[in-house]
């Protein structure tokens, strides 16, 4: 593995958020931008396990899958922007970025409501004789919806290739998790016969590892997998989100940016072995960001939808 | 008796509305592998209405997949397997069990499409009951396609008859979109002619199941049935009522409706859902729109009574509605 | 504990259940009728350590809930004949009584229906001050329904006094459990940090004591308990379910009815212990007989409601 | 800003949409200890829009219950506490997510009262937003009270200014039946005169909210909204609309209605939820019937575009319905 390489795939959902940021601050972009800064080890650790034929659903928290998943940087910020070049043509938009092409199903606006779709995936896999994956990436809010539990029971019968993996965050929005979750969240899982995996979801070799294992199990025909990666998210839930003093402390974000940021903890493992040098990552950034800045002028220049297309694509 | 039998009876045959949609079912699951089963006591069960009766032995239970009792979850995970190659048909068993899985059909299956701005497709149909008199009582009874109906993105088909049943179900499955077809659980011993070759109906077209001039008599599913009964009783009283039958709500064949009004200028809309903002509601409008200028009288609607299903029988038939009542508007709106 | 008497509300029910067969299969009553027989203790012994004012909610085989937490028979009779004199004036019917004098907050046919039912009625006692525990009774197919998991996570999260209580009677309709169920059908509460017991669903002093500890328990504030009855249901599914060789073998159900039955295990223990004698036995049989026999008279007799009362009651 | 100042604040004051919503909480959460809110982020955060800011500080977190992301099993507790003695408050952040609530909404809620015989009573409200052009996509932008408006059993309120919001919900609160009570997301902030004295308004009494003599227009919720403006734009061209808000569509005050039409003769129905067998339907169709000799012209159904509710703004615009488009109607209707 070159973690180097990782490590670029890290900076670039890193930045692609940042200019994202901007983006919603200075009013260019319309609706909801929930990022995922601070949880890419996630993401990019699962994904470096999958081959690109290999499915993922995902989340309103969305934007790291997708990039991990090999999405290109230009139509992904042409469909935040709602422009016609986007991924779904602007008609999906930040909640709902979708990139078939390499296996992802969709991002979900409803908390939950991909876990049947990623088990269905699954299910049919199986079904064409494949040894394709799917991955449910979900932020552990879904854990009280009903549904997860539903599919999980049927995943388990059927031994499907199927992997759960919970991105704890620690908090629902503005509400902390163990406000909202009764027990030990691993044994939501386990409670179905599902092996379940607690991992440092900010060590990105530490979940690719964990993901490694859940695949080749899924391949191999032996069922599905619960991974609870443990993360945390820089940002507010929303980019509107800014006075949040009321749900989590200062110190507490201050905490995870400092010491448990997966960036400077991959780089700090790099340079310790000498796998890189203060210039590699240099040279990374600087290229990363000319990248992001020229996806993003693409995207600021591409055109709106056409109003034809309003009523295009209800039905297939 | 099994599936293959009947395929090779004579050439018009008279099987019952369940051996219609059995029908369909087995031959699109020979034609294309892609078709798979799911839900409650779909396999050795058969469906406590035994509609599924020897599919699983036929095709096994990798295709027809028994479930637990989980209607969002089998629903979703239709949707993922429809977005990723096969083509399920979900069963949910009463059609008030809608309510579970309303999340999935309507903020999944129904919105896939266009949210990805036309990259996936969910070819998927949902199978499930309506109708009441069965004597099950409020929470078993319920005829929900009007909130399907409502949602853009679905397709919801209602069909009247065996032959229709078989037709439309093959148009369903071959279809590209999520499909709600509802299926009168109180239907399912009728009896029609069925062809053996292979047919499909289109979606959109309404069928004149009985052609009239003084009276034109919309009515879906087993409103239909009432609805030629109601016929029956005119004719003997010399009023002569067309029986519009749309088939699918949507698309709703607005075109054949509007020619009929516009020949016998006088409408009855009937339908089993609660008349409340029901089909009743979009069906008298649009006739009532559309034509305006041939209407001699107000359109008339007829739906399931406003209340909650009740269990005692004596109850329970006053909540539906009959030829006679159908009969009687009819006579109203004609000044007899 | 007067387990004689107790013994007699176990007849109570079977032979209920026996004159609904007969109404069944004699056209006298129409609908479905999903027979309690064989699960009695389950029911008899939850609400044996309960108060009138506890509640409790109930299923679509729920008659035997019913009459063990006081209802009389000759309103349910009537009920299931639709008649005016029936617990819900005819409207509800098998699958919809409720008795609320007594605490019934109703029969429900959508399975897991009522979970948030009883988990509310927890929530409300708690809020009004008052001592009341609520029971939820459920067949394990309910747990391929979400809305338990949603409602079990809230009650473990707020301590509620409700006790989920699980009939499990190894089918789901014409499945087995085994199909259905992933995993140990205990861990499914356990999950959510709520404590779980298993127990024998045929031995009625063995639920009564376990019932006992949960409901003490939830009436000292501590919170929402489990308890797996394992139980078996000795007709079909429901009257109509006849020819069920394709499902569970004439061996099993032999079996149970054989040296599984409640009603012989509880007698033998009080003969043994010579609590009861043979002319005991005798002698409430008949009592009982009578008196059930006299409730289904009356609700023959008793008239259907008038057409006006299908437009009543639709709202308060 | 607190609710305590609020109460205090003069007699005819202005206050928004919002404010109107929360002083009507606060001030029966006062008067009714049995009045409990239960909800995703209604304590501290006070909901995502603010509109509970300040309750959990008065009434605390026994009153003001924060839920996990538990649609259906929060509100199936709502239904079992109402059945008990309390008189629950549920909060569904975004009616779209109704779609996961709707066994306990239409399957129990609005069941038990009638299965139970009139034993038993679920004096529920279900507070839920509705309204699109706020850029949230398919999944959280949809208007789908046609779906419980079609349920018996349950009372459906969806107020069009602070005023009729406040008096709205308070009979909501007090009623004995559950209540889906609809805030359009995009009139929280909307500001109009509010007194301080207790007031409630009943249910299935229209409301003309601006006279007229040419035309009648219906409209819902923030719909009335764009009927005012487009009375305004039509008077200046002579043509004086009567816009009437009929407040609940369940009970629906149809005399009013038929009372405007029978006036003007020419009606016009607004309502943002999906046009297809929507609120729209319903209403039109009881105009065409019960004002059948009264129309110079046919009903004219305004609702939103049949597509599922797309993210970019320029394609978002075009799928609700415009002051212009409503005036333009008209003026087609006036024959102008
Ligand atoms: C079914 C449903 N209920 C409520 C919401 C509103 N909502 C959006 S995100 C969110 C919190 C989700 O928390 P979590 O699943 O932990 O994901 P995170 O935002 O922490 O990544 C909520 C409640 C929703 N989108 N869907
Ligand atoms: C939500 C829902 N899905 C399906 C059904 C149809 N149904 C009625 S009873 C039943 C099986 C229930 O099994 P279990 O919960 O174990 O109860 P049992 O009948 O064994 O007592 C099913 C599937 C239903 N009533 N509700
Ligand atoms: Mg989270
Ligand atoms: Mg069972």
């Amino acid at each position: 593995m070159d973690w180097l390489q990782v490590y670029g795939q890290l900076l670039r959902i890193r930045i692609f958020e940042e200019h994202v940021n901007t983006l919603y601050r200075s009013g260019k972009m319309e609706g909801l931008a929930h990022l995922y800064t601070g949880e890419e080890a996630v993401a990019v650790g699962v994904c470096q396990a999958l081959r690109q034929d290999d499915y993922i659903t995902s989340t309103h928290r969305g934007h790291g899958h997708c990039l991990a998943k090999g999405a290109s940087l230009d139509r992904m910020f042409a469909e935040l922007l709602g422009r016609v070049d986007g991924y779904c043509r602007g008609k999906g938009g930040s909640m709902h970025i979708a990139d078939q092409e390499r296996g992802n199903l969709g991002a979900n606006a409803i908390v939950g409501g991909s876990s049947g779709i990623a088990t269905g995936a699954a299910l049919s896999a199986r079904r064409r004789g494949t040894d394709q994956v799917s991955v449910c990436f979900f932020g552990e809010g879904a854990f009280g919806q009903g549904i997860l539990y539903e599919v999980m029971n049927m995943a388990a019968l059927w031994r499907l290739p199927v992997i759960y993996v919970c991105e704890n965050n620690l908090y629902n929005e503005y509400t902390p998790a163990g406000e909202t979750t009764a027990g030990a969240m691993r044994a939501r899982a386990e409670a179905f016969g599902i092996p379940a995996h607690e991992v440092d979801g900010q060590d990105v070799r530490a979940v690719y590892a964990a993901a490694e294992r859940a695949v080749s199990r899924a391949r191999a025909g032996e069922g599905p997998s619960f991974l609870l990666c443990q993360t945390y998210r820089f940002h507010g839930h929303h980019v509107g989100d800014v006075n949040r003093a009321y749900y989590r402390s200062k110190d507490e974000e201050e905490h995870w940016r400092s010491s448990r940021d997966p960036l400077p903890l991959l780089a700090g493992w790099l340079l310790e072995r000498h796998q890189a040098t203060p210039a590699d990552f240099e040279r990374l950034e600087a290229q990363v960001r000319a990248e992001v800045e020229s996806a993003e002028a693409f995207a600021l220049a591409a055109p709106y939808p056409d109003s034809g297309e309003v009523t295009l694509h209800v039905y297939a | 008796m099994s599936t293959r039998s009947e395929v090779v009876a004579a050439p018009v045959r008279e099987i019952t509305f369940a051996q219609a949609v059995r029908e369909a079912l087995a031959e699109e699951m020979r034609r294309d592998p892609a078709v798979v089963i799911i839900g409650e006591d779909v396999a050795e069960a058969g469906t406590p209405f035994k509609v599924l009766s020897g599919l699983v032995e036929e095709f096994g239970p990798e295709r027809v997949i028994d479930t637990p009792i989980s209607e969002a979850g089998f629903t979703g995970i239709a949707v993922g397997a429809a977005m990723t190659g096969l083509r399920p048909v979900v069963d949910i068993m009463f059609g008030d069990f809608l309510t579970l899985a309303m999340d999935q059909i309507a903020n999944q299956a129904a919105k896939v499409h266009y949210m990805s701005g036309g990259k996936l497709t969910v070819p998927m149909v949902v199978r499930t009951t309506m109708g009441a008199t069965r004597r099950s009582a409020a929470q078993h009874s319920q005829s929900l396609h009007a909130w399907v109906s409502h949602v853009p993105g679905l397709r919801v088909v209602l069909p009247s008859t065996p032959y229709d049943a078989k037709g439309l179900l093959k148009t369903a499955i071959r279809d590209q979109n999520p499909v709600v077809f509802f299926e009168d659980k109180m239907m399912y011993s009728l009896k029609g002619e069925v062809p053996d070759a292979d047919y499909a109906i289109p979606f959109g077209v309404a069928d004149v199941k009985r052609p009239g001039k003084d009276i034109t008599v919309v009515a879906t599913s087993s409103m239909v049935q009432v609805a030629l009964r109601a016929a029956e009783l005119l004719e003997a009283e010399g009023i002569s009522a067309e029986v519009v039958d749309p088939r699918t709500t949507v698309p709703l064949d607005t075109s054949t409706i509007l020619a009929s009004v516009g020949k016998t200028s006088r409408a009855i809309v009937v339908d089993e859902g609660y008349r409340q903002y029901g089909v009743t509601a979009e069906i008298a409008a649009v006739i009532a729109e559309g034509a305006f200028d041939h209407l001699d009288a107000p359109v008339r609607r007829l739906g399931a009574m406003d209340v909650p299903v009740p269990f005692s029988p004596v109850l329970e038939d006053l909540t539906v509605p009959t030829a006679e009542q159908v009969a009687s508007a009819a006579r109203e709106l004609c000044g007899r």
